[in-house]
């Protein structure tokens, strides 16, 4: 007893020195430009050239054409900040509805060295912006749930069922025939 | 979020939790265990999560809770050392 | 060393916490020899895991968060929605988490029928007696 | 309280506390009107099939702390409650089959946007969403109500049972 104690204490210990390591690479706590909730990484370009065009305001074909490549929607016009972390945005023609009213930009760019390394909103914003558009319903946890991820909720609708059964099957009392007695 | 009422909250948690799993008696842990939920749903409120914490205090607090006295009276309270 | 301290550690207060209580659980489910006990640390152990996940979708003080529940008003106060994707796979979780439960605590009940003894240490003597 | 003369006389005749058997008769009414708006109202609030089903469920847990397990048993017999499990699940799955059927074969499994309905696409789709919660919310309020009756039921209740 006494040895089981202390070898599980050890290894927990252990793990947890784990844990701690690992941990170190996930985003801060209740940040919200974290990849998860806010942006991902698309890709990186070479910058010599494109500087110039981002400047006029002019979508260089090759950054259109890599951004074509992955199926994602063409913007149409460049926007350039001094201040903050981004140099360029990538914006479409005609403003959608505002959820994020002081950030509807579908692509930032941030020059770093010689490169840009181009960034886009995380699956999580489409999730939010057009989720009531499609389904009219309010709840994004509910149109999450019920319908995007129809079929997950039917897999756990059926590992209740079968723990239902199984509990049913291990330990059925009543409805039995008395006959035992 | 707002820090100093999640990190009073979880310290709360921690010492459930810790409690939960110390105490002898059964069925002293289990209802600790309905409180560790149930303070587990309110830091889910407070962070904004409302689903979640509406089905953890429905289950974690009530039914598993359930349960666990249900499966409790069908076997024996005190835990040996 | 002091804006260390408060960067790395303090911003990251919520994932120590959720490791020290997953810990605990798992010390729970190892050490202790109760059935019930153990099933008790293993509910400790999936919070911890769901707590985990929920401060990962969480948004903090500034700017402030708010329920993924659309309503322009708060949108329009300045608020962010949190992020739903981690909410939708811990509703699963939690399901599935009380599904295990109650398959468990059948278990534990026909084997206090079986052996008379919840104690893990007890059950092994008895099997041990009866030659399996 | 507990003399050993009331404890045979409740071996006899279950007469539990008048306080608890009237309050437990009012309220769960009320609380499986409450678990069924949770189900209703998952698409416009917190809620939603499964926790309306764990609450609809947890009222048959008060049934049986006020009346006694055999009795709450014999409210909420197996054979129904057997049915009512898989009921659910055909529910669910019967409208991602439907889908298939109204989007004329199109393999649109689980899509609700194309279940005949006289409304426009998106609305369908919350409609459907509606269906499923109902499915889901019975499933889960049969499975838990059943856990909890064959976890809590004894040996020596049964006997009593067989009286009645």
């Amino acid at each position: 007893m006494k040895l089981i104690s202390l070898s599980a204490l050890l290894f927990v210990i252990v793990l947890g020195a784990l844990f701690i390591y690992v941990a170190e690479d996930i985003p801060d706590f209740g940040d919200s430009n974290s990849a998860p909730n806010r942006y991902v990484k698309l890709f990186n370009i070479e910058a010599d050239g494109l500087m110039d065009d981002l400047n006029q305001g002019v979508i260089p074909q090759s950054l259109a054409d890599k951004i074509e490549e992955r199926g994602l929607p063409l913007p149409t016009r460049v926007e350039s900040i001094e201040e903050g972390e981004w140099d360029f945005f990538l914006v479409p023609e005609e403003r959608q509805q505002a959820f994020y009213p002081k950030e509807q930009k579908y692509y930032f760019i941030k020059k770093a060295g010689d490169e840009l390394e181009v960034f886009r909103y995380s699956l999580i914003i489409r999730w939010i912006e057009e989720g009531e558009e499609e389904t009219e319903v309010i709840n994004m946890v509910t149109y999450g749930l019920a319908d995007y991820r129809g079929y997950d909720t039917l897999g756990e609708t059926s590992v209740i069922f079968t723990a239902g059964v199984s509990v049913l099957l291990l330990l059925r009392r009543r409805g039995k025939r008395p006959e035992a007695r | 979020m707002i820090p100093s009422i999640d990190l009073v909250l979880l310290s709360l948690v921690v010492v459930l939790a810790i409690a939960a799993i110390t105490v002898r008696d059964l069925l002293s842990a289990i209802m600790l265990l309905s409180a560790y939920s149930f303070l587990m749903a309110m830091v889910w409120v407070e962070m904004h999560s409302v689903d979640v914490a509406f089905t953890e205090a429905a289950v974690g607090a009530g039914a598993s809770t359930a349960f666990l006295i249900a499966a409790l009276s069908r076997t024996v309270r005190w835990e040996k050392k | 060393m002091l804006e260390w301290l408060i960067e790395e550690i303090f911003a990251k207060y919520n994932y120590w916490i959720s490791i020290t209580i997953m810990l605990i659980g798992f010390y729970a489910m190892i050490a202790k020899s109760n059935l019930i006990k153990k099933l008790i640390g293993l509910s400790i152990f999936q919070t911890a895991i769901f707590l985990f996940f929920i401060s990962l979708a969480d948004i903090g003080p500034i700017p402030r968060g708010t329920a993924p529940i659309v309503s322009e008003a708060m949108i329009h106060k300045g608020y962010v929605y949190v992020n739903p994707l981690p909410h939708v796979l811990i509703l699963t979780a939690i399901v599935v988490s009380v599904a295990t439960l109650a398959v468990a605590l059948a278990l534990v009940i026909r084997m206090y029928e079986e052996y008379g003894t919840i104690e893990e240490e007890e059950i092994i003597e008895k099997e041990r007696e009866l030659g399996v | 309280m507990n003399t050993g003369k009331s404890e045979t006389e409740e071996g006899k005749k279950r007469s539990g506390d008048v306080i608890v058997e009237t309050i437990s008769r009012v309220m769960v009414p009320f609380i499986q009107l409450f678990a069924l708006y949770v189900i209703m109202h998952g698409s416009s609030g917190p809620g939603g099939g499964f926790q309306g089903g764990v609450i609809f469920g947890a009222s048959f847990v008060l049934l049986v702390i006020a009346f006694g397990i055999v009795n709450a048993g014999n409210r909420f017999p197996e054979a129904v409650n057997t049915a009512l499990f898989s009921t659910g699940v055909y529910i669910y799955a019967g409208v991602g089959l439907l889908c298939i059927i109204c989007s004329l074969g199109a393999a649109q499994y689980l899509n609700y946007g194309f279940l005949s309905l006289p409304v426009h696409f998106e609305e369908r789709r919350a409609l459907g969403m509606d269906f499923i919660e109902i499915g889901v919310g019975i499933t889960v309020m049969a499975v838990i109500a059943e856990i909890f009756f064959n976890l809590a039921w004894k040996k020596e209740e049964k006997k009593e049972g067989g009286k009645e």
